[in-house]
């Protein structure tokens, strides 16, 4: 099982997750996190003072999937995502040891 | 103000009264109850709710929202605590030392406690009146005036945001109240007081409110020094939502100080509320064009700073100009107030945070000098001079600064006067009050 | 009130108008337009919109900064809600129940929808007052009179907060409005009372609307029970910001509140605006210092809590006390609302959530006797007793409870008190109105 | 109003002034300082006060609740924006165009620049009143007025939120505050102005302030089309705290708005404040059931909504109707509006985004042809009648939606209406001011 | 070592961190989440236009721990964290490769 | 490739973001995470209600990173993250299957 982590633009967030659903995946867990790239922030003054907001808001989605699944869902969070423009984000894979649904108690694949 | 209406009123009351009151009282008298009016009385007493209004919520949220979260509370704490301890204080002593003939630098005690402040009930009906208001009950004169004492010093705590400790604070508020505030407004305001008696004109407090608590704060950000991580570390507004608000509420809360100083619900308290109106809207556009054409953007920060700096400067006016040149004091305000609290203070390196002086100390500066340029015989029925004008504006710009920044350097020798670094990076919310907020 | 101004304004207008004044009329009558004092009536229009400022936003903020985040917007609204039924009741037949003659415990119905309160145009020109305020149109008596009506219900809000059902709550006030408020009102207030005859002094309604709402606040926090979680999970007050802005505006709107009580702009209400003002300070820095030596830190919370107890406190003695007075109750009140709300509350173990009782209840009984103790003569032109006031107190304490117990149990049989745990525990905001703060 | 109390003030004038005055002024003009009531003119001034605090932090707060998180400020500095600019223009020339007599459309420039409004003092003791306001001074109806000039074009915001340039919203509120507010003032409520002799009744602004501004609203939403992603991406009110707080400051600062264009502290003030508590606490319940029965949760922006509703449709009727008939129009207006707001738009398709003319323009023409059917000639001492108001009403709408829409072209075409894409996605506090919120 | 990453229901934090607690964890890292899966979210309406919120609130934990105490935080975590209501959450274990204490510089087991 | 994850000090975040960037680091992602460990938390009383506050700010970052950077920025954040004061913080590092750059669709090392 993998664990696949998007970075996003925030306004994407929907699409994204209509996008995966599509895919078959059951579930999502969504992060409001602030990112430093490429893209730039902007900066605010305030009485003179001016203030370079380097982060950028961004939204971090994470699924847990099984390997069968992990290609479909990544081409779904490409196309879903891509704006075309610099800021729109990454995706990152990490293998899964183990997962547990907690309710149940059931491991692995049942649990996803 | 003070001096003027009251000759207003006794012009009126002549008018209407037996002859033998023409000659004024000098000081705080029992009069019949039918002598007091009902119209200028509700007035006076809505100007109070209205100024008092202006401290709470209002300066609270204009302050509270520029800090960083972590410290908003604390700020908000400061003005209410104020509000408290002044308020005590001009029962004690405060308003007896200020509004009582005394000497030519400081009334006398005849009027500590409120003692001899009465109302006999039928069948006596009599009250007692200020003679600095004589159609109104002196509760409602010194209720009033206690408000002004209220605001004041809130008004300092721009200066040093973030980082004096509460215990310290009350400590500093208390003595410069009866030491520094109470001595002022006695000169400026009370008929024996010797700037009054020289000519100086301040109709709603220009001098005696904003210079002074201009001066304390710009002593206070000396005394006390930087904020921690200040130029290095990002310190924006956590919330101009509360900014806003509050410069809103000092707005409207300012026809009580402004318009209430005529004492009365009269033709002169008509003006004042129109120019003050006129000079805030001119200094905010004057702020936001000159922050838009400078800066590039015009902000919400600006356009209530604006505001602000507009209030301040046409208080000492209010009741002596017309409307036009309450235009030109606005205009001139906003775009001074605006270099002062954005290119003056960042060269000058002292960390004024919130601008109490850049604001209320250059705001009440122009505003007193232009009141002696602009004053009109025909409204106010007085002459004036700048140099009249410059004389008021040197003794409390010397007197506020010098005995401020003793006050402050008594007080860091002996409790201490800023919190620790720990505390000041945990912030203000926490370390000092227990709180914090979602 | 009431009563006394009544006096009050008789004995002033006695000296003013034709002797066949002097027998004060003791129900609703018409009158012609120019003995209408507009000085009053523009007082009384501003009491109006302060002491409705005191419920929305002021008390909604109070509260709604204190409850957790998912349910700020449902405690907002109940208060706003309770302001809207309560002016359609008090038109139907609230305000005819409280302050018509009718019997020694409660009024008619004659003034029912307002029924003869008129306005009548030139060329007759006359107008209806009440007979407990001849110099003001009824009209802005009856308005006046509404904004007390529709801030006492909106108080018990306090202890039941975040358990309760909105339709309930809405069925509850409706009923203590009616049931418990009017009758309360006319025994106390309206000559007729036999608690106004029996000499019971209550200036602005320290025993009808805070005794009062504390005793329904105490009831319904025994019959609704603890919030979920209450002593496990943590329940912070998620934003004092609010709860800060809402104490200062009670504090503003409490102008209104007492010196309106004082039907007129004249001595007595700058007396009532005064002792107000002192009375709350000395509170809020009792409740602050006593906490500050207890606890270790001085809190907003706690300082803004104190003031609303001084204001409570002085309610019923605004008109009848003297300054020094008003500093005892104010400190007396700030400290044993501390020793209420922090230990008494916990010691017993109920759960008055936003201690409606411990600072409402309480403060309105420590008002009520000291009232007794401290009233002044001179300023009100009568004489008071604690034991006349403690029996007042009883009367208030006993009704409050057991009516309110009543009616409470009814509505708990009937459609239910409580909302389900799922939706407490996912919040009022989202559970009973689909909204919800970012 | 205006005219009307005009006469009632005549009325009441005559009965206690020389016979000489029974011919009114039908100009501006100067008059001995002792015809001035203290009275009316306190209350004057307090409902000047309230009125702007209507718009800040009022009606800013209602607007700034509403929108996403990333255009709060925007919002706020619109109307805090307007405020600054029509204060001056009301200076220039606004003031003069609608209240002098000039034409039966437009006044003319003798009051521009206040030029002439004056306060004589001591030993002339004259002052300038309006001869729309007898017996106060000119300077306090002049302000008085210059808050409903202001917060009118305020109330267009709220149909364009959160897409409109910042100087393309300068533009286009100045131009219309002199092309479109001016002249209808002028037409309805200056005696020369031809609705005005036509008979329209509007006491406080039902047609002037709230059709008028609705459908410059309308026309808004027409220019600029939606907001990006409308009816796509979900859009839910960031913080309605700060909603129900502008609500209730709507609320309370209406009562200056209603009760104040009575022009003075009398019978018909206080009845003008009563219906306008019934109108809109019966609005509010309407909106609020009907929201409970057909979307099954009654909501806090629903009964905030209701109410400002009901404000908006007694304002016409406030000084002639009794209390039923003001419960009637605020159940019926809450009703209308809330179907408005909630389906009509929808299915007509338009953005209007936080319901400008929903609430203001519907509610207004509900409010003006039912004060022609409840005009109480007791109450005011004139008739109505729907045919004359249906004229005012369309009068109104042709011209208000139809000067508002060239307007917004002509800017659209000059120097354009609306932000980029980009600026809107990233929300106009940082695109546009260059602030944001925590 | 081992992360374990663990989605819970927002008002079970202090049991868990509790029960954790009592199985030896010293450390525990805790992220505002929404989640997205067979819970679903509720509606709200504002002026006539429905928005369905489907994003639930959650709490993520994360707790790095030794192979050794693996099992008994997993169950500590279950045990604390179930309602047996849907929506109870996930448990996710990922491996680590290093573990630093930034003080002292320690580096894995020593550093956890 | 790795995930370095670090949990900092929050006022440490822009000397951090500046010192991995000095080391080549082209990006950077934050969230606000609350922390609980030897670095205890504070009390607040509210009307004589005691609440213990167990957890204390923290940020987390996350950079991914190719091998050949990885000990340079765990040097880099722990000499720029370190106070000596309890509660600096840890670093977590894992390992990364795969990273995609959305706007491109390039993979791994080109898309980091
Ligand atoms: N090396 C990295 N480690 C962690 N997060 C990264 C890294 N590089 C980029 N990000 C995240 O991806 C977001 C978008 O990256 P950016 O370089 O701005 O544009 P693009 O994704 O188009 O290259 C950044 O805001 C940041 O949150
Ligand atoms: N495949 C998944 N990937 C990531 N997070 C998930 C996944 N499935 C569920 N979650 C998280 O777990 C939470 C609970 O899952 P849910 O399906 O609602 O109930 P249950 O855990 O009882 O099956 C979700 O809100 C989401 O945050
Ligand atoms: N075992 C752990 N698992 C996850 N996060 C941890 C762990 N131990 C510590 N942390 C995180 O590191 C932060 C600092 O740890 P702490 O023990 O307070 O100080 P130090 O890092 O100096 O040892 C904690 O607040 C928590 O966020």
């Amino acid at each position: 099982m993998k664990l696949v982590t998007a970075i996003i633009k925030p306004f994407k967030l929907d699409e994204v997750r209509k996008a995966v659903s599509d895919v078959g995946v059951q579930g999502v867990t969504v992060t409001e996190v602030r990112g430093f790239g490429r893209q730039r922030g902007h900066t605010e003054i305030y009485r003179g003072a001016e203030y370079a907001i380097e982060f950028v808001p961004k939204t971090k989605i994470e699924i847990a999937v099984e390997n069968g699944l992990l290609d479909q869902v990544i081409e779904a969070i490409i196309k879903s995502a891509r704006t075309g423009k610099v800021g729109d984000g990454k995706i990152f894979v990490f293998d899964l040891v183990q997962v547990v649904r907690i309710r149940t108690g059931e491991r692995d694949a049942s649990a996803i | 103000m003070k001096r003027l209406p009251m000759l207003a009123f006794l012009a009126v009351l002549t008018l209407l009264m037996p002859a033998a009151w023409a000659d004024a009282p000098t000081e705080p008298t029992l009069i019949s109850v039918d002598k007091i009016s009902a119209g200028d009385t509700a007035w006076m007493l809505t100007s109070t709710a209205l100024v008092l209004m202006m401290s709470i919520p209002g300066l609270a949220l204009f302050y509270g929202g520029m800090v960083r979260k972590k410290n908003v509370l604390a700020t908000l704490m400061q003005t209410f605590a104020i509000v408290c301890v002044v308020t005590i204080l001009w029962w004690l002593a405060g308003y007896s030392l200020a509004f009582t003939p005394g000497s030519k630098v400081l009334g006398g005690f005849s009027r500590a406690l409120f003692n001899g402040m009465t109302f006999m009930h039928d069948p006596v009906n009599k009250l007692s009146v200020s003679h600095l208001a004589l159609t109104i009950p002196e509760t409602v004169y010194a209720m009033f005036q206690l408000t002004f004492a209220a605001i004041t010093p809130a008004l300092i705590c721009g200066a040093f945001a973030d980082r004096m400790k509460f215990s310290a604070m009350l400590a500093f508020m208390a003595a410069w109240s009866l030491l520094v505030y109470a001595p002022i407004a006695h000169m400026v305001w009370e008929p024996t007081g010797w700037l009054n008696i020289a000519g100086v004109l301040d109709y709603a407090g220009g001098t005696v409110v904003h210079i002074n608590a201009g001066m304390a704060g710009l002593a206070s950000c000396f005394v006390l020094g930087k904020r921690l991580g200040y130029g290095r570390e990002a310190m924006p507004p956590h919330n101009l939502t509360l900014t806003l608000i509050g410069a809103s509420l000092l707005w409207v809360g300012w026809f009580g100080f402004n318009a209430g100083s005529a004492g009365a619900a009269d033709g002169r308290a008509g003006f004042a509320m129109l120019v003050t109106q006129l000079a805030t809207a001119a200094a905010a556009l004057g702020w936001m064009f000159a922050e838009w054409i400078s800066k590039g953007k015009p902000s919400v920060l600006g356009i209530a700073s604006g505001a602000v700096a507009g209030l301040v400067a046409i208080t000492p006016a209010s009741g002596f100009v017309g409307p036009t040149p309450a235009v030109i004091i606005g205009l001139v305000a906003g775009v001074v107030c605006f270099v002062a609290a954005t290119s003056l203070k960042h060269a000058l390196k002292y960390d004024d945070s919130l601008d109490a002086f850049g604001v209320h100390g250059i705001g009440g500066i122009i505003g007193a000098l232009l009141t002696g340029v602009f004053v009109s015989k025909e409204i106010s029925g007085v002459d004036g001079s700048v140099w009249i004008q410059l004389k008021g504006v040197a003794v409390t710009v010397a007197y506020g600064f010098a005995a401020s920044f003793i006050i402050l350097k008594i007080i860091d020798m002996s409790i201490g006067l800023r919190v620790s670094e720990e505390q000041e990076r945990e912030g203000l919310d926490i370390s000092l009050h227990g709180e914090s907020i979602e």
